[in-house]
Parts: C-alpha cells; sequence; structure tokens
C-alpha cells in the first residue's frame, strides 16, 4: 500500500487524538466540567470518525495491513512505532470508537473529580487504540500497559464497594483480603492483569531472541519460523497471558468484581473493549506467529472455553447482583469468543471476531443501563428491583433488546456470531464443543431473561415510583449502541467482509494436526 | 630488624591499642580523644609506607578536621540532654564474634593469597605525580568529588539546621 | 426479480415498514389508535397482495448473500414462492388483518402509548411470520423462527405488569428456545453435511439420494426438536396454555392460527428430507398422536374458557403433526390452513365474550346465547369446525388427516387420534352448553360486542363455511366410507354426552369423573409435566448454578484469595526481620560478607 | 611474612576491631568512631597495595576516600543532632523509625 507523504496518518490520528484530548482535560479545563466534558466528546469523536472512515476506505480486495505507518524508535534493538490494521484490528478499532464515545455520554453525570476522570479515560483508550493498531510487539506491549494501568486509579477513586460475606473454608482469607471493596478489586485486577502482562513479555522476548532478525516487528516476526517446542511454549505464554485479560478459566475472577466495583464507563470499557484485548491478542500475536503452537494447543483453548461458557452463565444466574450478573455473562460470552478462535477454521474465526465486536457493543449497552439503573434506583439488587418498565420504558426497551443479543436472537449481532462459532466447531478438530456452546446460549437465554422479568416487569413497587428514564446525552450512548447492535445482526457482511480478508490467510498458516 | 620493621611494629602496636581503646572505653568523649590518636597512628603507617603527603592530609582532615567536629557533636549533644553521654557495650560477646569471624575470613584470603613479595621500586617523592594524576586521569572523578562535598555540605546544614 | 418474487417480498416489507416507522418514530406509536391504523393499513395491502399471489399461483425463488466467506456465501436469504407458502402467506396475513382490526376495540381502553407499543409487536409478528413463510432455507427459517418466538414472548407479556403474564411470557420463551437448542444443532450438523442450508439444494440431493449422511436421522429428529417446541408437541407443550395471559388476540393471532403452526409448517416443507428417514417419521406420528390425547383430556376437565381453546390447538397441532408423521403432510397442511380460520374465529369469540363478561371461567358465564347471540352463533360454528362435523372446513382436513394415518398403518396412533375426536366434540359442546345455554349466571349485563370485533368474527364463520363448501365440491377426500361414519358417529357421541351432562344434566359430570378418579385427578394437574418442569427448574437448574456460583465465589476465587492473604501473611512476618535497629543491620551485612567469604573460598 | 602481607593483616585487625565497634556501641556517635577506624583500615589497604605495586591508582583514591569520609562524618554527625533534637537520645536501639 502506498502512502503519499503528505497523507494524513490516519492511525496515529485516531490513536493519539484522545491523548491530546486528556492532555488538553488536564491543563486547560481545570474546575470546567462543561468544558472536559466537551473536550472528551470531540477527541473522541474524531477517532470515531476517522475509524468510520478508515472502516469505509479499507481494501477488501488487498489483504494484509492497510494504513501502513512506520517510524524507528530505537533501530539498534528494531524497535519502531509501527501500525498498520488488517480486517480484525479494524474492526476492533471501530468497536473501541464505539464504545469510548458511548462510554463518554454515558458518564456525563459524573460528578467527583470529573477532570481526573475524563483524562484517565482518555488515556486509557489511546493505550487501548495502540494494542489493535501497533504491529511493533514492544510498542504493542507499552500501549498494552498503558490501557491497564489507569483502570486502576479509575476502578480505585471512582468505583463502588459491594458486599462478599466471608463464607466456606477459605473464610479467614475474605476477611484478610478485604474482599467486596472497591480497592480489593481495583488491586485485584490490576495486579491479575500485570501478572498476566509479565506473561506476554516474556513471550515477546522469546520469540525476538529465537528470531534472531533484531526487530520486533510483526510482520518481520511472522516470517521467522521457529520450532515446534518453543512455538508450543510461547503460545503457552501468550494465551495465558493475554487470556488472563480474555477472562479464561480459572483466572476469570478478577472480571465480576472488577467489573461489578468499576464506574459506568470504566466496565463498558472494560467488559466491551479491554476483554476484547485479550482475546484479539491470543489471535494476532498467538496464532498469527506461532500457528503450530496454537494448533498443537488449540484443544486446550477450546475446552477451556467451553468451561467459561457453561460456567460463566451458570455462575451469572446465580448471582443476586445486576452488575455481577453481566460481568459473569461476559465471561461466558469470551467463552465463544476463545471458541471460535480455537476451532481453527473459518467460519470458527470469523464468529470468534464477531462476538468480539457483538459482545463488546452488547455488553457495553448493558454497563451503560446497569450504571442508569443504579444511578436512579440507587440499588444493585436484583431482588428489591421491579416494575421498572412502567417508570423508565426506554431503558428497558434497550436492556431488552440487549438481553435478546446476549442469548443470540437472530437479526441481532449476538445470533451471528454464535451462529457461526457453531458452524465452525462442528468442522474443527473436537467437535464435542458444540454441545456446551450450545447449552450456554439456552443457559444465557434463562438468566438473562429472568433478570429482565424480575427488573423491569412486574407490578412497581411504591418505592421505585420517583424513576425517571435515560436523558439527554444517555440517550445518546444507548441509541448508538442499540443501533450498531442491530445493524450488524441484519448485515453482518459489514463486519464480516473485512475480518474473511484477515482470517483466511491467519489459518492459512496454521497447519492441522 | 631494620629500622623500617622496627617503626612498622611500634606504629602498629600504637595502631591497634588505641583502636581497641576507642571501642572500649565507655567514655564516649575519650574514645574520640583515642580515635584522634589512631589516626595519627594511621598517619605514621602511611610515613612508613612512604606517602608523606598522605601523611600530612590525614593529619590535618582527619585529626584535626573529623575529630573536631566529632567533639562538637558530643559537647552539643551533651549540652541538650544535660548529662554526659554514657557508653555501655551491647551484645559485647557477639560483636567480637562476628567481627573476629571477618577478621579470620580476611586472613585466611591473604594467607592463600599469591602476593608478589617483591620489594618496591625506590621511591621518589610521590607529592608532584599525585598532583598531576589528580588533574589528569582523575580530573572528572576529582570535579564529582567536589559535587559530592558541595552536597553532603548542604544535606549537613539542611539536617542540623534548627527549626523555626 | 420478477413480479412472482417482488409480490411476496412486497407482502412482507409492508409489515416491516410499519414497524420500523412504529418503533423508531416515538410520538407516532405514543398515537395509539393512529399507530393501530397505519399496521392495520400496511397489513390490508399486505394481504390484498398476498391473495394475488395465491389466486395467480406464483412460483419462483430469489436469494441474496447475507453471511459471506471466502469461498461463496455460508448463508443466503431471499423468498421462496410456492403452493405451500402462498397458502400460508393468505392465512398469515388474513388472520393478522383481522386480529388487528378486532384489537383496535378489544384493547381500546388501554392508555395510547401502550396500544402503539401493542401494534408495533403485532407488525414485528406479521414481519417474522411471513419472513418464516418465504424461507428458502433452514437458516432464513431459523432466524425468523426465533423472531416469531420473540413476538410470542413481547405479546404475552404485553401487560407486563401482571407477574403471572410475566412469567408466561418468560416461560414461553424458554420452552420454545429449549425445542430450539435441537433445531439449531441440527442445522449446524446438517450444515457440516452438506455446506448448505438451502431447501433446493438439499431436495435436489434428497431426490438423487446423494444425501448420504451418516447420521441423517439424528439431525432429522434434532430439527424437529425445534417443532415440538415451537408447535407445542408433548413433552414441551407446557408454555401454550400459560401463554393465555397475553391478550385474547394475541391467543388468537400467534397461539391458535399462526405462530404455533410453524412447526408444521417447517416439517411440511422440509418433509422430502423428514421422507428420507422413517424412524423419525414413525416417531413424529406417535408424539403428535399422543400430544392430541393427552391434551385433549386436559381440556376436559379446563374451566378456562381461552385455556380450553389452548389445549384444543395443542391436541389439534398434535393431529398436523401426526398427519406429517403419516406422511401425508398434505393432510396435515390442509388441516392447518382449516385450523387456522375456525381457531382464530373460536379464540376472537372467546375474547368478545370475555370482553363483555369479564371472566374466563365458564361456569361464572351462562346463558349468553341469548345476551350474545352473534357470538354465540358464529362460535357455534367454530366448535362445528372444530369437533368435525360437514359441511364445514374442519371435517375434510380431519378426515384427511385420519385416513393418512390409517393408510400409514400407525394403528397406535390412530386409535389415540379417533379417540382425540371423541373428547374434541366432548369438551367444545361442553364449554358451548355451560357458557351459552343454561342458566344466566346474573352479574352483568352481557352484550353484543361492537362491529369492529363482530366483522371479523362473521368473515372468520363465512370463510370456514365457505372453504367447507369448497372442500366439498371439490370431493377430492377419499376416504373410506367407514372413516367417514365412524369420525361422524365419534363427533355425535361427543356432543351426546356434553348434551347429556351439562344441558340435560342426566350424568352428573362429578359422578362420571369419580368413575374415571385417576385420570381426572392427573389431567387436572397436567400429568404433573409442569410441576416437573419447575422443580427441574428449580432445583437442578437455579440448584446447580447456585452451588457453581458458590463454587466461583468461595473455592475458585477462594484459592486466589488464600495466595494472596498467604502474601499479605508472608509480608507481615518478614517484615518483623526490619526491627529498625542500625546495628543488626550491620550484623547482617557482616554475615553477608562473611557468606561471601566462605563462598569464595568454597569455589576458588 | 613479606611486607605487603604485614600491613594487609594490620588492617584487616583495625577493619575487625572498628567492625566490634560499629556492631557493639550503644552511641550513635560511637558507631560513627568505629566507621572510622573501619575506613581507615581500608586506606591503610590502598596505600600499601599503591606502595608494593608502584601504583599511583591507591594514593590517590586515599584521598578521596579521606574527602568522602570526612563528608560522610559531617552528614553522619548532622543526622545524629537532627535525630537528638527529636527523640531526646542517641541509643541506637531505640532509633528504629523503620521498625516494620
Amino acid at each position: 500500500m502506498a502512502v503519499g507523504p503528505l497523507t494524513l496518518p490516519i492511525l496515529s490520528a485516531i490513536t493519539w487524538s484522545p491523548f491530546i484530548g486528556a492532555l488538553l482535560i488536564m491543563f486547560t479545563a481545570r474546575h470546567r466540567p462543561r468544558a472536559v466534558r466537551w473536550i472528551a466528546v470531540v477527541a473522541t469523536g474524531i477517532s470515531t470518525l476517522l475509524s468510520i472512515y478508515a472502516y469505509a476506505t479499507y481494501n477488501h480486495e488487498a489483504a494484509g495491513f492497510q494504513f501502513y505507518e512506520k517510524l524507528p524508535l530505537v533501530p539498534p534493538l528494531g524497535i519502531s512505532y509501527e501500525l498498520g490494521v488488517d480486517g480484525i484490528s479494524l474492526l476492533m478499532v471501530l468497536l473501541t470508537s464505539i464504545i469510548i464515545s458511548a462510554g463518554v455520554f454515558a458518564s456525563w453525570t459524573v460528578a467527583v473529580r470529573s477532570q481526573e476522570f475524563y483524562a484517565l479515560l482518555l488515556a486509557l483508550v489511546t493505550g487501548v487504540y495502540g494494542v489493535f493498531a501497533s504491529l511493533d510487539l514492544f510498542v504493542l506491549f507499552l500501549f498494552y500497559e498503558l490501557a491497564v494501568l489507569p483502570m486502576y486509579l479509575l476502578i480505585g477513586i471512582w468505583g463502588s464497594s459491594g458486599e462478599v460475606r466471608p463464607r466456606g473454608i477459605f473464610a479467614w482469607a475474605y476477611r484478610e483480603t478485604g474482599v467486596g471493596t472497591k480497592e480489593y478489586a481495583a488491586m485485584k485486577l490490576t495486579l491479575y492483569l500485570l501478572f498476566g502482562s509479565a506473561f506476554i513479555l516474556v513471550g515477546i522476548f522469546a520469540l525476538y531472541v529465537s528470531a534472531g532478525a533484531a526487530s520486533f516487528s510483526f510482520l518481520e516476526l511472522e516470517a521467522a519460523v521457529f520450532p515446534l517446542g518453543l512455538q508450543r511454549w510461547v503460545f503457552l505464554a501468550f494465551y495465558v497471558g493475554f487470556g488472563i485479560l480474555a477472562g479464561i478459566w480459572p483466572l476469570h475472577t478478577w472480571s465480576p468484581d472488577g467489573h461489578a466495583s468499576a464506574p459506568t464507563a470504566v466496565s463498558m470499557l472494560h467488559a466491551g473493549v479491554l476483554m476484547k484485548l485479550g482475546a484479539y491478542g491470543v489471535v494476532r500475536v498467538g496464532m498469527g506467529l506461532l500457528p503450530e503452537g496454537a494448533a498443537d494447543l488449540a484443544w486446550l483453548v477450546g475446552g477451556i472455553a467451553c468451561i467459561n461458557i457453561v460456567y460463566g452463565a451458570l455462575s451469572a444466574m446465580a448471582q443476586t447482583d445486576l452488575k455481577y450478573v453481566i460481568a459473569y455473562s461476559s465471561v461466558s460470552h469470551m467463552g465463544i469468543v476463545m471458541l471460535g478462535a480455537a476451532t481453527l477454521t473459518e467460519t470458527g474465526l470469523n464468529g470468534s471476531v464477531f462476538q468480539m465486536f457483538a459482545h463488546g457493543v452488547m455488553t457495553g449497552l448493558f454497563f451503560a443501563l446497569v450504571g442508569l439503573v443504579y444511578e436512579k434506583a440507587h440499588s444493585r439488587e436484583i431482588e428489591k428491583m421491579g416494575g421498572f418498565g412502567k417508570s423508565m420504558p426506554g431503558i428497558a426497551t434497550a436492556f431488552t433488546i440487549g438481553s435478546l443479543s446476549s442469548l443470540g436472537l437472530p437479526a441481532t449481532a449476538g445470533f451471528v456470531a454464535e451462529l457461526l462459532t457453531f458452524l465452525g466447531t462442528w468442522r474443527s478438530g473436537h467437535r464435542w464443543w458444540l454441545f456446551p456452546a450450545v447449552a450456554g446460549t439456552f443457559l444465557t437465554a434463562v438468566y438473562v431473561l429472568r433478570v429482565t422479568k424480575q427488573i423491569f416487569w412486574g407490578p412497581p413497587s411504591p418505592q421505585f415510583e420517583h424513576l425517571e428514564d435515560a436523558r439527554g446525552p444517555e440517550w445518546i450512548a444507548l441509541v448508538v449502541l442499540v443501533f450498531v447492535l442491530v445493524l450488524f445482526g441484519m448485515v453482518p457482511g459489514l463486519a464480516i467482509e473485512p475480518v474473511d480478508t484477515a482470517t483466511v490467510p491467519l489459518l492459512a498458516r496454521i497447519v492441522r494436526p | 630488624m631494620t629500622l623500617e620493621t622496627v617503626g612498622f611494629w611500634v606504629v602498629a602496636a600504637l595502631l591497634l591499642v588505641s583502636s581497641l581503646a576507642v571501642v572500649l572505653t565507655p567514655n564516649l568523649f575519650h574514645a574520640v580523644l583515642y580515635l584522634a590518636a589512631a589516626l595519627v597512628a594511621t598517619g605514621a603507617v602511611f610515613l612508613l609506607l612512604e606517602q608523606p603527603f598522605l601523611f600530612a592530609v590525614q593529619l590535618l582532615l582527619y585529626a584535626g578536621g573529623v575529630v573536631t567536629i566529632v567533639v562538637f557533636a558530643i559537647m552539643l549533644t551533651e549540652r541538650l540532654v544535660g548529662e554526659r553521654v554514657g557508653q555501655a557495650s551491647r551484645h559485647p560477646l557477639n560483636g567480637a564474634i562476628v567481627a573476629a569471624a571477618v577478621f579470620a575470613g580476611i586472613v585466611g584470603f591473604l594467607i592463600q593469597a599469591p602476593i608478589r613479595a617483591t620489594a618496591p621500586a625506590p621511591v621518589v617523592d610521590t607529592t608532584a605525580s599525585i598532583g598531576r594524576a589528580l588533574v589528569g586521569p582523575f580530573a572528572v572523578t576529582l570535579e564529582l568529588l567536589g559535587v559530592l562535598l558541595v552536597a553532603a555540605l548542604l544535606g549537613a546544614l539542611y539536617f542540623a539546621r534548627s527549626e523555626e | 426479480m420478477t413480479l412472482p418474487t417482488v409480490l411476496p417480498l412486497l407482502v412482507w416489507v409492508l409489515p416491516f415498514a410499519a414497524f420500523v416507522l412504529l418503533a423508531v418514530v416515538a410520538p407516532l406509536r405514543r398515537a395509539g389508535p393512529r399507530a393501530g391504523l397505519l399496521s392495520i393499513g400496511a397489513m390490508g395491502v399486505a394481504f390484498m397482495a398476498a391473495l394475488v399471489v395465491w389466486v395467480e399461483d406464483f412460483r419462483g425463488e430469489a436469494t441474496w448473500s447475507w453471511i459471506p466467506s471466502d469461498g461463496g456465501p455460508i448463508a443466503t436469504v431471499g423468498v421462496l414462492v410456492d403452493p405451500v407458502s402462498n397458502a400460508m402467506l393468505v392465512l398469515v396475513t388474513l388472520v393478522s388483518l383481522l386480529v388487528q382490526v378486532y384489537s383496535l376495540a378489544y384493547l381500546g381502553d388501554e392508555p395510547p402509548a401502550s396500544l402503539g407499543r401493542y401494534y408495533t409487536y403485532q407488525s414485528l409478528f406479521a414481519v417474522s411470520m411471513l419472513g418464516l413463510v418465504l424461507s428458502p432455507g433452514f437458516l432464513q427459517m431459523f432466524v425468523f423462527w426465533e423472531l416469531v418466538g420473540l413476538c410470542s414472548y413481547l405479546l404475552i407479556g404485553y401487560w407486563y405488569e401482571r407477574p403471572a403474564a410475566a412469567r408466561a411470557a418468560v416461560k414461553a420463551f424458554w420452552i420454545t428456545k429449549l425445542g430450539d437448542v435441537g433445531f439449531v444443532i441440527g442445522i449446524v450438523l446438517l450444515w457440516s453435511a452438506t455446506g448448505t442450508f438451502d431447501f433446493g439444494e438439499l431436495f435436489a440431493k434428497a431426490q438423487e439420494h446423494a444425501l448420504a449422511i451418516d447420521r441423517l436421522g439424528t439431525i432429522m429428529f434434532l430439527i424437529y426438536l425445534g417443532a415440538v417446541g415451537k408447535s407445542a408437541q408433548f413433552p414441551l407443550h407446557v408454555w401454550l396454555p400459560d401463554a393465555m395471559e397475553g391478550p385474547t388476540p394475541v391467543s388468537a393471532l400467534i397461539h391458535a392460527a399462526t405462530m404455533v403452526t410453524a412447526g408444521v409448517f417447517m416439517v411440511t416443507r422440509a418433509e422430502p428430507l423428514f421422507a428420507l428417514v422413517p424412524e423419525v417419521l414413525t416417531l413424529i406420528g406417535w408424539v403428535g398422536a399422543f400430544t392430541a390425547l393427552l391434551a385433549a383430556t386436559m381440556a376436559c376437565v379446563e374451566s378456562d374458557i381461552k385455556r380450553v381453546l389452548a389445549y384444543s390447538t395443542v391436541s389439534q397441532l398434535g393431529y398436523m403433526m401426526a398427519a406429517a408423521g403419516a406422511g401425508a403432510a398434505d393432510a396435515g397442511f390442509l388441516h392447518l390452513l382449516t385450523h387456522g380460520l375456525f381457531k382464530a374465529l373460536l379464540f376472537l369469540a372467546a375474547g368478545a365474550v370475555i370482553h363483555t363478561v369479564g371472566t374466563n371461567d365458564i361456569f361464572r358465564m351462562g346463558g349468553l346465547f341469548r345476551a350474545m347471540p352473534q357470538t354465540a352463533l358464529v362460535f357455534i360454528v367454530g366448535t362445528l369446525a372444530l369437533a368435525g362435523v360437514p359441511p364445514l372446513a374442519g371435517f375434510f382436513s380431519k378426515e384427511a388427516v385420519l385416513s393418512g394415518v390409517w393408510e400409514a398403518q400407525l394403528t397406535g396412533p390412530f386409535l389415540m387420534l379417533a379417540l382425540t375426536a371423541l373428547l374434541t366434540a366432548f369438551y367444545m359442546f361442553r364449554v358451548v352448553f355451560v357458557a351459552f345455554f343454561g342458566r344466566a349466571f346474573g352479574a352483568g349485563h352481557p352484550h353484543e360486542a361492537p362491529w369492529l370485533m363482530r366483522g371479523p368474527l362473521w368473515l372468520l364463520a363465512a370463510l370456514t363455511v365457505a372453504v367447507g363448501i369448497r372442500l366439498a365440491m371439490g370431493g377430492e377426500h377419499e376416504a373410506p366410507a367407514w372413516l367417514v361414519s365412524l369420525s361422524l358417529a365419534l363427533a355425535f357421541a361427543g356432543f351426546a354426552l356434553a348434551w347429556a351432562m351439562y344441558q340435560r344434566g342426566v350424568v352428573d359430570p362429578a359422578t362420571f369423573a369419580s368413575a374415571l378418579a385417576p385420570l381426572d385427578f392427573l389431567a387436572r394437574r397436567r400429568y404433573g409435566i409442569d410441576a416437573l418442569y419447575g422443580g427441574l427448574y428449580r432445583g437442578l437448574v437455579l440448584g446447580f448454578a447456585r452451588l457453581i456460583g458458590w463454587i466461583d465465589r468461595y473455592l475458585v476465587d477462594g484459592v486466589l484469595n488464600v495466595l494472596s492473604a498467604l502474601t499479605l501473611r508472608g509480608g507481615d512476618g518478614l517484615r518483623r526481620i526490619q526491627n529498625g535497629r542500625p546495628q543488626d543491620y550491620v550484623y547482617g551485612v557482616a554475615f553477608g560478607v562473611l557468606l561471601l567469604i566462605v563462598w569464595a573460598q568454597l569455589w576458588r | 611474612m613479606s611486607g605487603l602481607q604485614a600491613y594487609l593483616v594490620l588492617a584487616a585487625l583495625v577493619f575487625a576491631i572498628g567492625l566490634f565497634g560499629v556492631l557493639t556501641r550503644r552511641n550513635a556517635v560511637g558507631i560513627l568512631l568505629g566507621i572510622e577506624l573501619m575506613l581507615n583500615a581500608v586506606n591503610i589497604n590502598l596505600v600499601a597495595f599503591a606502595r608494593f605495586n608502584g601504583d599511583l591508582g591507591g594514593v590517590v583514591f586515599t584521598l578521596f576516600t579521606i574527602s568522602i569520609t570526612v563528608a560522610e562524618v559531617a552528614v553522619g554527625l548532622a543526622i545524629v543532632i537532627a535525630i537528638f533534637r527529636v527523640r531526646r537520645t542517641v541509643e541506637a536501639d531505640r532509633l528504629d523509625l523503620l521498625r516494620g
């Protein structure tokens, strides 16, 4: 792809625009909450428009990485600032921009230290964009850390604490660690993700050394040939490292606590985009660079994904706290993502990427709604709610659409993703994966509709008569997310066409065992 | 037994005795005076090693400067506390065992070390070459030392300043 | 794209446009009756178009790529126009149209915003059902299949503030979804084996005997499971009676005339594939017949008029499925069409009664014939049709089903269906005698419904008669004469029994019931199937979920918390080494030096 | 025993004595005195090596060491005085602000 010298470096613009917004917020908008919000809207708006533009102009005929940029940073070590996107990462960039735009609107009512809140949020988003767009593994890792670390502050300062009663044989440990508080959640999440990133770093260095090309560039590492033994354990390292962020069982427990404690926009971004970062890492770095290792360990990835699906759904069913339900549903749905990838088939991988997108939008919608409900009813206890449909019909409708996408109803994006994954499983090496996956969707239907019924249906209790529906900026968030959910469900080709240009060459490198 | 050898034993004896006095005498003020003696004895060792310049420096800086400062410090703390600063030994046996062990370790090294026993070249006045070395190969180190001294000076001032 | 495909597409597009308008333009939706008029208008035009399609007997197929992939699209969407879909188009648009008109009066007291919501759902339902009918492949059928289920959920839960309605809606969704699990696995397996969802391709292969797939029987059985859920076959029939919590027109529309027949339609549509696996067909036949009988017995003891009709629907769906299982899919499909007409009629008439009486309980009605003769008349027409009295529509289709089952030598199912015919006549006339004749119950002044509701009733009654006469004149029924006599005798016996019990009081219902005590006991408790599901759901699913939730919170996460608590404790312990005394640190340094010395000595 | 070794053993002895002082003195100033002795021992080593190896570096370094020692004493005593102001004691065992 020839890029003229005068062409706008579009990926850099997408990536850094929020960061500049964050700087502007920190330095120019002190004590002016309105200005803070408008800067955030403009900064994320630029990213969004540019990513839509990039998405529209992406060349479907020419596979490979487009909108390529390169700037050597440390030439002796082969580190360079190298950006480029293919169909998968482009879809993820689009997802990020959708979620953050909605997130900015959804957190319009943050009152405490909104300046720092928005600045951290935007800095985090730059990290996310950077991971999706980076082709240099070292820079990718830096962006990854940038995406993970602000979470600690965002949850620790603006989060909300829940209550977990210490029980069982490990009750003493619960008392000593302060389970349930937002500080606990923030610390758990950060430690978990840093634990994971240690694996990633080891993996990256192992590839760097083994390739001997003195380059961190994805493209150059892709050309290198690694021995099978190395591929196997490095893939495992990437799987564990990135997989923690994708919520693989049994390393998923940071996710419910973290998502439940985090403020609305952070939950949206985290469940909507950051978990995808993990799955993206496994697919892009793990499968992309270590095809044989991936093929060799697909049984593990898929098996754990199956556990995730069923286990997450059952756990979600057992929760009494609304945010925990949604958080566990993410664990379950990320199982579909990993399962699709583990099938190593074109349909399955397309389904996996589509599910990343669908689940991102859906869970973003969910967390936005939960935030609204919480803000108005001041309760997250499902049992205490009821009959909200009467007073907040808009929120109820959006929640229902989200639920339907969650259980894979046709005409929402969730269906296409799940269908493709199912189709992939039966053609993969492990056909039985289909059954837990389908069972998971049924269980999802059970708990999601149960929650919907409990919250929005039934007679309204007098305690909640004063509730209001969503207002102004919040509407924008909801409408955008619902629209995207339905649009991609009705016209799946929008996403699958570009994604397919990336998955086919990726799979061509993988030798089936 | 050359004169040098005799000198060495005498000086060594002095040094060891005064050193022991430094660490053993219960009176801190006396300890400082013994330290001064030990420092002078060290200077004498330098003389035996034919480094008169170092001997001078040792006398001026150490025996002169350091001891004065320490004395001042003791006076200050004494004035502040209103009584003489007492000195009892803390776990003297433990300290002795560890110190002896370290000594034994070092000597163990020395015994096994392949040390050239050859006598050194005849000595000329080293003062001039020291001076050249200081502004020559060690110039940067010297400058850094200056910076360090300034920093230490400021630090000492900062710590010792009286609060308003 | 030619007229034969454009016109059916238009039938689909019109309600879709109405739905989108109502869903997106909030002021229009909140306008209530005006929203209804928009929906009705779209439906009316769609009905005209469907009529043209049917009369002209269009055929054709048009598809577009839906889910792309590297080697050509995985899934296509489009329209498949043939006699089966044409007939369904007419039925669906007709019943939808009449129901929507009827609802305008029936739900006239609803707040405008709610009414708008109702018509939005109605339009969406029409879209889904028409899309299902026009499907050229399994995938599109599944898509609209699920959407139909969604509409059912939304419409049953229309009065979402009523806990019973909310429960019923969710139950309906779950139970049908359970069947759909089989459906989706089935089509995934089918696609994996053949690489296509397309009916045309699959049928062509089936005809050339090129469909040599392992486990085709399993695949078709799984697909059939979808129909079990949607068409309320045993053991997944439990949702349909509860679905009566929705407004009566909804019951008429989706739980009698159209939606529940989707399963039968699917089996009819995929008949060339089912024909390859006779063992599955036999199973379908047995299950259908058993469902018919089971539901009929439950209808006999039910006192809620809508629930009687609901069980009768389950029973008649069993008939259709039995026909399909016997290889007489045409007969089943014919019964589907005629049943759609008269069951809609019965439901709407029941709705008119409920609307004016204010209760569902037939024992709190009585003598309504005098108060509302027109409604009673059309209800009796519907009853006669359902009981299988010539020359009404139901007679001929029922005959066809029975003779199909007989010819397939399914004696067991045949006997069950025959017994069902008797029971059908009995429970329907039971309703007629109890509700419309006998003593007036007193309270209230029942009166005829407004013409907006009566109009559709008369139209449906006329159609029931007309279709019956048309079938009689066609003279196509080749049923043996003894069969005609038998079914007439059965219908009359049922009628006579009901008359004796509830009109003349010759036989005391209580004595009769005690004679059949065990059966009565079971039927009144719905054979414990609902309780079984409830127990399974609460005990097994929820219990297991709680267990998993507990394990996750206190064991999986517990291990982590133990690790973290141990780390904290370890740090707490090691902290004490840092006692803050400088000289002890010097001891440490000294020991370090010694260690180095020893180490260096040993390694020299 | 060669000449060099004699000096080295002497230095080691002084070093050990200084270490003993550092370990056993209760007074912070006393500890400082012990440290001075240890540094002196090092200086003796440096000069002795310089003398017997004919290398001037050792001498120059001794110069540096002496200068640094002066700075060290100055800062150390300043700290002692500062602590004394706050805690009213210079007994090392009671200066355990860093206790974990």
